[in-house]
């Protein structure tokens, strides 16, 4: 957790806003991440893939500062702001207080709050007890929690998994949006290989432990499912993701 | 007062040895004292039962768990007024100077009139109680009004608040009180042998344990025996001590003061007790401690057993 | 605990809306058994099964209850005991929450206090009192002071192993939002301790009614405790029983206090309702 | 609660594994303050601040001891008193853990007993041995039986409400498995509701033994409360505060003893730790 | 909660294995369920597809006999296993308690869920805390806990959402395998249209507290991706639940 001035970078002109290098984290005996380096520029966006359990989430945690590496040094803006695998709200408090729980306590908040939430199609829902919230809709008030924020990076941890079609592409077009505005970079494990190639700069493959393949997908994301290239990147993903296509 | 109730066949025609007395002494002296003063061969068993309270005491006599008990004055004006089936049969004379008011030696506190407006930490319902509130009706005062009364519940409390100087006097009883006495650091302004009070504890045997002719039987010769133990305690004060001490964990050597201002005896049931008792009774009643029983108070007391015990 | 099975398999019809909670139901259910209590004791007494010198009975404790009423006893001795008794909760419990928030919150706080608490948490301090009056003198202070002393325990324990039972995914969350410690202890580890904090206060509302027995033998001359001690001292069972009862009726308001604030405190957690 | 921050943003670097929690350390740094305290008192009782009749002293303790134990009086006192306050809690614990449990979980139960249970908690019964004598006599079952009444309530109130607060949730996946409600009480509600339950025990404990200077009044020759309570009769301050320590020790191996309850039984809630 | 003998019905040869008729649900003002019916035959493995927060987990709940209608009749086989929309492991005990929690206590079910977590490639975590799995890891173990038993009635809400795409078309094929095997019916939520079509005898799509497309999937199921039947069911479906592709 100590500070450090690591030694002199050969600096390229925009610092990039994650550093990771060397990490290291094990429980017990398992080895979770091993030697992993990773860079994300500012305003990058790069997805994560990977098999259940690859460490996705340990790495996730470790940008948070939740986790603490066992080795290795670890370099990520202060402002973050984290999407959970779950949603985590404060089963004590209205679905509007937990979207802007953190925020400073005035009306712009609220009002951003509730625009959040409006965004997110919950705006009637700010009063409701996060216990009456549907799987999918809890989901949106925790993507709603960090709309609100103006973070330098955003981590989100499969944030659209339990939301139908048309609600996700709403969310991801949220997300990139929010991503945009603030030139923030973004992290984001999915285990939709359509919905990595459509918003990631990058898309990163990992497996036990480290990176085990990298693609640049900034240009596919704009070509649309079916054409060639798009498919063939996405049959490229799948394959090393363990899945064959007949 | 005499009952004029039939005394009940005496002597050898009961069988004592099915019996187990059951005896509530709080100074255990009795305990302390048959077995060196040689009468502890009782035909019956004896079983001794502490409490810690009046209220727990009256729950064992009312539940019948006892059969005999030793109480102060004002405990068996208590005992009488809530009309437990209780007759006292014997009293015990202690010594009147135990009791009284003590102020720290260097205190300016000379006479009572001294007290006046001062505090003085009270236990409540000790014989103690009743010495100052003699002391100061002699003077023509009140003690409740004219002194500052501080009332505590146990003896541990009052000494508390007397040891570090929350209160100007005490008044108490017995070892506590001699306690600082002995040592020095407390003196008398007035105790109990001035007063009318006569501070006489008695002896009270259960209604039902008294109506059992073998078990009278076994009381009246208890007591003989108790009378007998203090007789050998007035002459063996040191051992005494040393024995009472061990039971009761006070230390002998306060025991010793306090057998050095003078002794306890067993004595019977006279209109001098009776009136001393019933004055005990008629205070506690006008200090609103106790509500008077719809019986008349001298059915508590009866003198009929005096000879039995006298002669054993 | 299982749901009704037949062979053919489960069939569940429901043809109206339920009807809301019938609170008054509840109510008299709830107190169905004190007053068959209550009833028995009458019944016992008035047939002289039981001695009522030993253990009164609802009869004359309701006599001695207006007795004591008319001439104003009970209202000058409960006022005054009330007042007491809330002041001692407010010190105990509120350093109660205080101390055991720190203590749940961060180690070196339950480093430095938690032992010493647990020592002396064991030590008979209501057989103590002339430690309290060689400290705190023979006002008001000590007998105010021995009630927040029984009140202290409770709520400390209870809060600190409500604090640790908060669901540490919930603190995660905010920390990732860098919120300040006062926001966490506010938002998250005070309602998260709540359910336990309102168990320490039941029994904090207990207590400092509980210590005035003890307390008011302080220079008392007055208080529901005193009332008791001294009644205990003269035996006068029909005063004792009234004050035990006027101890069972502090215990049901206590109790429909805790009752009032979980509803209003933990209305979000519906899911605690007994099947 | 927050994370060492800088402009140009937060930089962790570990280079080596984190040790192991360093038990030893921690012990002594929990032992600090009750070790300090002890001296500080030491110092004032010899340097004649503090008056050793009123607060006796360490070193006047240690030598009471040390006599007591010499002549044997404090084991014989101590052993039967640990035998009574382990009847008593076993009795009053084990009521409480299976009726809490059953308030918790059965609508039926929680109104018939809980009101009762909520009235009876706040009458002072340690003020009533009187009753406790006239119902169990003289004998030994008076004193286990008050020990117990006291062990009842906390282990109740604390069991109760952390079955309530057992996560629905999971009631609900092992209600839609159709096991038993043994089965669901063993494994869902009683684990979930253990937190609380010890908890409950904590209080259990220290009461078990608090109770003993009540309960050792009844018709009692030996004991540690006997030995307070006789002591305090006649003002021998060292042995009440001998007495005192030893309640204090006590106290320390309840914690000890609850500590590794919870470790083994808590193992599975490793978030629990505090930062 | 009561048992009743519904009137007699003009009963077709096999019993089907859920009814649902006049089905009616609502929070305090919002009806969630109204006047709902469903029939599943035996053996039948019906998809739910609808919007976040259209009543689906709802619907679920009260065939598993959680939550009860305001009106209506449900009836339901007796062994029924539902797998929740989050895992619901008792955290006091491991993973491989969890797993035959409920069965009876002896060698053979221990065997049995420890041939489950293989199936769901977690036999080496049978000993672990769940608070230490990862989240995918949870819901196969979840999964696991529902095959162990042999419900006549599966009940799914979302049992995939997190995990990777291989382990997800092995998880699919369990289920499957489960359903076929007890000749179980199963109602399946889901999100991913393409699962639906593939594991569905037919597909339902809810909005608005009913059902308001239904189509049989048994025959698309086969045909494989990219095809034009498949394909053409495909982009229908997603219009049905607001998704136009272009
Ligand atoms: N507290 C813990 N103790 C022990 N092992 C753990 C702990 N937390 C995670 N693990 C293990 O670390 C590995 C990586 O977990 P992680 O949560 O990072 O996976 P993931 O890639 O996010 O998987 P998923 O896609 O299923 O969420 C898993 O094998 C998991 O069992
Ligand atoms: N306890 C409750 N109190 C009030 N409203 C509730 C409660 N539970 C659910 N709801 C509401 O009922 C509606 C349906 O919820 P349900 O969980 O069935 O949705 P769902 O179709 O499963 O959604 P998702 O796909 O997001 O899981 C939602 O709008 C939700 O807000
Ligand atoms: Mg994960
Ligand atoms: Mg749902």
């Amino acid at each position: 957790m100590s500070k450090t001035t690591v030694a002199p970078t050969p600096a390229p002109a925009p610092a990039p806003a994650v550093r990771v290098s060397g990490l290291r984290r094990s429980y017990g005996s398992t080895v979770v991440l091993d030697n992993l380096d990773l860079t994300v520029a500012d305003g990058e966006f790069v997805c994560l893939l990977g098999r259940s359990g690859c460490g996705k989430t340990t790495l996730l945690r470790t940008l948070a500062g939740l986790d603490k590496a066992d080795v290795g040094v670890v370099d990520v803006p202060d402002r973050v702001a984290v999407v959970f695998q779950e949603p985590r709200l404060l089963p004590w408090k209205r679905v509007g207080f937990n979207v802007r729980y953190g925020l400073p306590n005035n009306r712009e908040s609220a009002a951003r709050a509730q625009a959040a939430l409006a965004e997110v199609g919950l705006d009637t829902h700010a009063d409701a007890w996060p216990k009456s919230l549907s799987g999918g809709q809890a989901q949106r008030v925790a993507l709603a929690r960090a709309l609100v924020r103006e973070p330098q990076l955003l981590l989100l941890d499969e944030p659209f998994a339990s939301l139908d079609a048309l609600t996700r592409i709403t969310m991801q077009g949220l997300i990139r949006d929010l991503a945009e505005r603030h030139g923030a970079a973004a992290v984001l494990v999915t285990h939709d290989v359509d919905e990595a190639i459509l918003l990631g700069h990058r898309v990163l493959v990992m497996d036990g432990g480290a990176f085990t393949y990298e693609v640049d997908t900034s240009e596919a994301g704009r070509s649309h499912r079916g054409s060639t290239p798009y498919e063939a990147l996405r049959r490229d993903l799948l394959k090393h993701l363990g899945v064959e296509e007949t | 007062d005499a009952s004029p109730a039939p005394a009940p066949a005496a002597g050898g025609a009961v069988d004592l040895s099915k019996v187990t007395l059951n005896v509530i002494d709080p100074l255990r002296l009795s305990e302390a004292e048959l077995e060196p003063a040689g009468v502890a061969d009782t035909p019956y068993k004896i079983n001794y039962i502490t409490v810690a309270s009046a209220a727990e005491t009256s729950a064992t006599l009312a539940s019948g768990k006892a059969d005999l008990v030793l109480a102060g004055d004002v405990g068996f004006s208590a005992f009488a007024a809530a009309d437990l089936p209780i007759t006292a049969i014997r009293a015990v004379e202690i010594p009147r100077a135990w009791c009284g008011i003590v102020v720290p030696k260097d205190s300016p506190i000379r006479t009572v009139r001294d007290l006046v407006g001062k505090k003085i930490a009270n236990l409540k319902s000790a014989g103690s109680e009743i010495v100052a509130i003699n002391a100061f009706e002699k003077e023509g005062l009140n003690y409740f009004d004219d002194a500052e009364v501080v009332n505590f519940a146990t003896v541990g409390d009052v000494v508390a608040a007397y040891r570090s100087g929350q209160v100007d006097a005490w008044a108490g009883c017995s070892a506590p009180v001699y306690s600082f006495v002995s040592s020095g650091a407390a003196r008398f302004v007035v105790d109990g042998s001035s007063g009318p009070w006569r501070g006489n504890n008695l002896w009270a045997g259960s209604t039902a344990a008294l109506g059992d002719p073998a078990r009278e039987a076994a009381i009246v010769d208890f007591l003989h025996r108790a009378e007998a133990g203090y007789e050998w305690g007035q002459n063996n004060v040191d051992q005494l001590a040393e024995a009472q001490s061990k039971l009761v964990g006070a230390p002998a050597p306060i025991l010793k003061a306090l057998y050095a201002v003078g002794q306890i005896k067993g004595v019977p049931i006279s209109k001098d007790v009776i009136d001393g008792l019933t004055q005990t009774y008629d205070l506690e009643v006008e200090l609103g401690n106790i509500k008077p029983s719809k019986k008349d108070f001298s059915t508590y007391v009866t003198d009929r057993y005096n000879a039995r015990i006298d002669n054993g | 605990m299982s749901r009704p099975t037949s062979p053919t398999g489960t069939t569940h019809v429901s043809t109206t809306a339920e009807p809301g909670p019938m609170r008054i139901a509840t109510t008299l259910r709830r107190a169905c058994v004190p007053v068959l209590l209550l009833v028995l004791w009458q019944v016992l007494a008035s047939t002289d099964v039981i001695d009522e010198r030993l253990y009164s009975s609802p009869e004359r404790i309701a006599d001695t209850f207006v007795e004591l009423t008319r001439d104003g006893t009970l209202q000058d001795n409960v006022g005054v005991s009330l007042l007491r008794a809330l002041a001692g909760l407010a010190l105990g419990a509120g350093l109660g929450l205080l101390v055991g928030l720190a203590a749940g919150l961060w180690r070196l706080a339950e480093e430095s206090v938690d032992l010493t608490i647990q020592i002396v948490r064991t030590v008979p301090v209501f057989a103590l009192t002339g430690l309290f009056i060689v400290w705190f003198g023979i006002g008001e202070t000590p007998r105010i002071v021995l009630i927040a002393s029984a009140c202290f325990f409770p709520m400390y324990l209870n809060v600190y192993s409500g604090v640790r039972g908060v669901d540490r995914k919930l603190l995660e969350m905010s920390d990732s939002m860098e919120v300040g410690s006062l926001t966490a202890m506010r938002h998250v580890l005070l309602p998260g301790a709540l359910p336990s904090a309102l168990v320490g206060l039941r029994f904090a509302l207990a207590y400092s009614v509980l210590a005035l027995v003890i307390a008011e033998t302080i220079n008392s001359r007055n208080g529901i405790g005193y009332l008791l001690s001294s009644a205990q001292q003269y035996l006068q069972t029909d005063i004792i029983f009234t004050c035990v009862l006027l101890y069972g009726v502090l215990g049901v308001v206590s109790d429909v206090i805790v009752r009032v604030l979980e509803r209003v405190l933990l209305g979000w957690r519906s899911g605690v309702e007994a099947r």
